[in-house]
């Protein structure tokens, strides 16, 4: 895919962009958190001590701080699968997060989540969502809450090129644009989903010209500049929050590992468009960029690494000793009105032996 | 107490709840200027204007999935699906979003959303607009499902919905809008979920029937009382929870069991009602639990195939009669 | 709505485009044949001898005949529920439209799918459909059928606005151009999807923009202008019979009636917006146009009418001898595979009344 | 007769149809170059080329609306739907659109599809990515609805499926595309639909399950054996058609029912056999019929809750254990 970058910011080039020491930290260390979160992942998947799918970010890092960190207190985050980054992006503790992935109570979903389903309620992070697409309409609702009860506040939803393709994202987008709606869509691009790339999957692969289609505003930024990507979200939210106008933003990036730890991910690309995306790592490059700047400096930088090595060391170390949910914790939670053990209440007569040969009483 | 049309119930639940709660909201297809393609609607927009009464374009999965995302954020949507054979298209936010969220975020989120849904058949609407699929959304956990048969359960079950904390599909039926009934001027009114209805007491069958279904039995019951024969009808009112109290002890009563409905029987809501009958009534059956339901066939136009298709009171009385006869009766 | 002719086809004031007596006639014909069915339809339906929904296209005569009268033999044509001029354009008998509509079983479906469901598997027309937006992607279908077969013939999918909110519109055309499939899509704008403007329903109101979004052809021609759209989709069809490229047209018309015959119409638009569509009538217009032209005389429009007032007289009449279908088709047809009958004969066991009480076998 | 996995019997089921008839081509997400989510189209691409394994962008609507439009023009498309879940999406295209087609058409046109969609649990794939769905499908007039439970059945129905004139939907499980079991190297050799199987024979207590569950029962057989209980296990096979016939005669001679699914047992598949069981047996049965499903709740990922929730033989043991009890048997 030859990328254009038709308003790529040029933020690590441009002095104009403003940027502090603190803030240079945060992002290089938010970057950094998430790609050693996600080594240790991948290793702990071998170790068999997380199951289901595992779709690891790496690579991915700007596209995913560079969004989050543009949010303000009150915003929304909807987010794909891919998610254990978006997590600790909004700030969840690598613990809980890495907990999550071992299935134990103190993860963020509970233990009933696993990789898919990251959440954070408190942090306004309203999940890793598993059907592709399906995610924007509800993302779409939030918004529709907050114009609904005139919040000043505005929604990101994250989700893949993949999704582009799918009914949802076109009925989202346009009832978003027809209502005017605080919401920003932001395509993570990573030029593939799974094994299919965004021409086979796209008519139209320049993703950010969708927009057009619903007159809303769209741009592509280069999703491995982790500065460029802020700056653009940060405006588009703006713009979401005080003109109640939303907007679709594609970052483009990619994933280095395959599309999950089952995928080797070289059956449909080659080792040469790998390494040329290395070649571009958000990471390092940001790194370079602060350090010259004298932002942070070179042995600060290691000491960010060492900081982020702990972190995750410590959350694995947490998340193994944490326990697993109780058997009987099963029923828990799936009816939350406080009238629904009384209405179930009556349901036991004939009931199939599952639901009352091990005396549950009605889920509530 | 006024004697009002189940639309009207309807319209009056609807009323009342977006007056006593601001988080309160409608949205669908053609609900506002039009008044609703069934005139449930009829006024709302204009007394409630455009945030309340939310006009949506042709985009179920997409309003049904903004629904759900408002209902997260604490709103309380009330969504119209202009007939539930529309809500194929958002299959996938119902069953795989709104039926699930609470459990997957350990109770911190919640989905306090009501999808309004006529269903049924008999105006010639054909294969694509005449089903009943209740059955499926009532085997899915974290639903509720209910399907109120006179206008005081439409009025009383609404509200109840609406006030729920948890996804409630409602099930309306298209040839029942014009049906009337009293309901009560009280607007703290409600009819809990859960709790089914004998509509009609009698010794010698248990009818169990829900939504329009349960008027045909009402009129079944009536015939057969002619010929001395006592039926006993249980309307269901909600099939997720289901109530197998009521059930239950109207069979060990009767001793017989026949449960009529609009959808198809093979793999529907009699299926699960005559599995635990037979099971919890075991030794109380003097035959076995009959079912009756609509030819399993997509919904033909012609009028003649359309009667020959329908479970009408003719085919549940067959089936009465069938069943006594069975058991030596008549 | 303010609509702006992008690519107003000047056909009726253009003599570059050639236009011979025998199809001037034939095209004013079938348009008049469609207004004068749609009238005596409507009177039968008050004369509750027809059922269920029934809409009427009154108005819109041009948008259909111009871009089927484009068809060539083995081309396909898919259509919503607006669909009665449909079937008569292609050459069903109106005997046999209006036998469907009174639900006979000498009508084109057999008395099985009334207003909504018009059909002529011989002449190619595959349905008028029930949901809308969802015979976008089967006609879609029907295109790769085609193209899988290397057959040199194409699709016409017919929609109206309101389908274009639908992500079943949005997962066609992208699957028609990913795949370069042989389909043209032709909006029908009629303005409104029952009560709903375009403005309401639609982002981006200028639909043919919509085609973009796939870099698909788009374009909008005046709909009530049977040459205009005749031209249009005849150029369209071609190229996407030998280019295997699909496109999309908008056709921009008017219904003078409400969307269906239990609505009149007038909640949502006034008096002044009809009148003034009226001005433009599709047959007035063409019959002025046809006549000044010197090819056909004000006489023969008189004769026309009166040919296809007796048609559908007649059509009534036969229609009214007709008989309806038997009691004991019910079952005819729900399978097809021969092997059927013996798959389902070991599913009577049990079977609940209605299937078995009544002594049927089971359905094939 | 070769021993293979259930997954390479479907691909050779696959490779056999797509040799022996040009009309036959494969359509879904993956299926191509990556070859599959689970690998079942392993290699075909490769020897089939692009317009014969065609891979799709994630629009399971649009292309599963593709299947049927090509199969209205004669083609027979065969769709894979990553996982069940998915259909969801495109309910309304295979309810409201290839299940109604050749009865509207009145058999002028027919739609000969397959959809390959694989189910079930076990995988720790959470809420969204475990359920087992084909009870509603199974309900809808104008289907056919299989779930073979061994690589034979699975390499012989899907063949039938494919050479079928109606729409099929065909279900796989997860967790059984690694089971064994040899296939006979016939390429003629096909499995007929509406045939149940005896899979163990027995005298004590007649267990009915298909797709993986049948494999936990036959385990389940296995164990009761040791105790001298003797199951007679009954592999549905189809379930639409229904083979009722073998499932009655099993149980007339055991007199004792019990049916296990891998799907919520509330409205599912085990109602319909209980309610017919139920019916046709009334007279044999010792007591009432029994029922086995998952936990009534969105799957959990933490594997002690997703063991908690699944229908695992230690469960089905233990229903049948209670079943016989009642029967004064152990
Ligand atoms: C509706 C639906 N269809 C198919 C899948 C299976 N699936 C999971 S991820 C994926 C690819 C998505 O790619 P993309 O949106 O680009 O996200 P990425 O994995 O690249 O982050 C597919 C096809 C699904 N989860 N949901
Ligand atoms: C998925 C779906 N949602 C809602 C409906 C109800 N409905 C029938 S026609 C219609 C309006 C369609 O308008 P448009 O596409 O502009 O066609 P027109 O009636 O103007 O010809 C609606 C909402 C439906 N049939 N299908
Ligand atoms: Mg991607
Ligand atoms: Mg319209």
């Amino acid at each position: 895919m030859t990328i254009r970058f038709r308003h790529m910011a040029k933020a690590d080039t441009d002095p104009a962009v403003s940027l502090d020491a603190t803030t240079a930290r945060r992002l290089l260390k938010q970057m950094a958190l998430i790609r050693r979160f996600e080594e240790r992942t991948e290793e702990q998947y071998t170790r068999a001590r997380i199951g289901g799918y595992c779709h690891l970010a790496i690579g991915e890092e700007a596209s995913s701080v560079g969004a989050i960190d543009a949010l303000q207190p009150g915003d929304c985050l909807f987010a794909s699968y891919r998610d254990h980054g978006t997590a600790l992006a909004v700030g969840s503790p690598a613990s809980a997060v890495m907990a999550e992935l071992f299935g134990k109570v103190t993860g963020v979903a509970h233990g009933r989540g696993g990789s898919m389903h990251m959440l954070d309620v408190e942090r306004r992070f309203f999940g890793g969502w598993g059907i592709v697409g399906a995610h924007l309409p509800i993302a779409t609702g939030a918004a529709l809450a907050l114009e609904h009860t005139r919040q000043p506040n505005a929604v990101l939803c994250q989700f893949g090129d993949g999704a582009v393709a799918t009914g949802s994202f076109h009925e989202a987008l346009n009832l978003a644009a027809v209502w005017n709606l605080p919401i920003v869509f932001q395509v993570i691009n990573n030029l593939y989903g799974m094994g299919t790339s965004v021409e086979q999957s796209s008519a139209e692969p320049e993703l950010w010209r969708r927009a057009a289609a619903y007159r809303m505003h769209g741009e592509r930024v280069d999703g491995n500049d982790v500065l460029a990507v802020r700056e653009a979200v940060s405006r588009l939210l703006d713009q979401a929050r005080s003109e109640r106008r939303p907007a679709l933003v594609e970052t483009i990036t990619y994933r280095y590992r395959g599309h999950s730890v089952a995928d080797a991910g070289k059956a449909y690309r080659t080792k040469e468009e790998i390494d040329s995306w290395r070649e571009r790592d958000p990471i390092t490059r940001f790194g370079l960029f602060v350090a010259e700047r004298g932002l942070v400096s070179h042995d600060e930088i290691e000491t960010v690494w060492q900081e982020v090595a702990a972190e995750v060391k410590d959350a694995i170390d947490r998340a193994l000793a944490a326990s697993a949910p109780a058997r009987d914790s099963l029923y828990e939670h799936l009816y939350g009105d406080p009238h629904s053990p009384e209405q179930f209440g009556r349901m036991q007569a004939g009931a199939p032996f599952g639901e009352r040969g091990e005396g549950h009483s009605w889920p509530t | 107490m006024a004697d009002v049309t189940y639309r009207e119930a309807l319209r009056r639940a609807l009323d009342d709840e977006l007056g006593r709660d601001e988080s309160v909201f409608l949205m669908g297809e053609e609900i506002g200027k039009f008044e609703g393609s069934y005139k449930v609607t009829a006024g709302l927009w204009e007394k409630y204007g455009a945030r309340r009464v939310r006009e949506t374009p042709i985009s179920e999965e997409g309003f049904i999935g903004a629904g759900i995302g408002a209902a997260m954020l604490g709103l309380r949507p009330v969504v119209e699906i202009m007939t539930i054979n529309f809500i194929l298209v958002a299959m996938d936010q119902v069953i795989n979003h709104a039926a699930k969220i609470r459990y997957m975020f350990g109770g911190t989120v919640g989905v306090p959303m009501v999808i309004r849904a006529p269903g049924g058949a008999g105006a010639q609407l054909t294969a694509q607009h005449s089903q009943s699929l209740e059955a499926w959304f009532a085997g899915c956990p974290g639903l509720k499902v209910v399907a109120p048969a006179t206008p005081a359960d439409a009025y009383g079950m609404l509200k109840t919905a609406i006030r729920d904390d948890d996804p409630v599909l409602f099930c309306e039926n298209l040839i029942m809008y014009n049906v009337t009934g009293t309901i009560p001027d009280d607007p703290e009114f409600t009819v809990p979920f859960g709790r089914a209805q004998v509509a009609r007491e009698g010794s010698d069958l248990t009818l169990v029937a829900h939504s329009y279904t349960v008027q045909r039995a009402l009129r079944v019951a009536d015939r057969l009382a002619q010929d001395g024969i006592l039926v006993e009808v249980v309307d269901l009112r909600s099939l997720r929870p289901l109530d197998m109290d009521t059930v239950a002890e109207s069979v060990r009563k009767t001793n017989r069991a026949l449960i009529a409905e609009e959808g198809w029987s093979t793999y529907g809501v009699g299926a699960e009602l005559a599995a635990r009958i037979s099971r919890v009534c075991f030794d109380d059956l003097d035959a076995p639990v009959e079912r009756v339901g609509s030819a399993e066939v997509p919904m033909p136009y012609a009028k003649p195939l359309e009667l020959a298709a329908l479970p009408l009171e003719s085919k549940i009385e067959a089936a009465a009669r069938s069943l006594l006869a069975e058991c030596g009766i008549v």
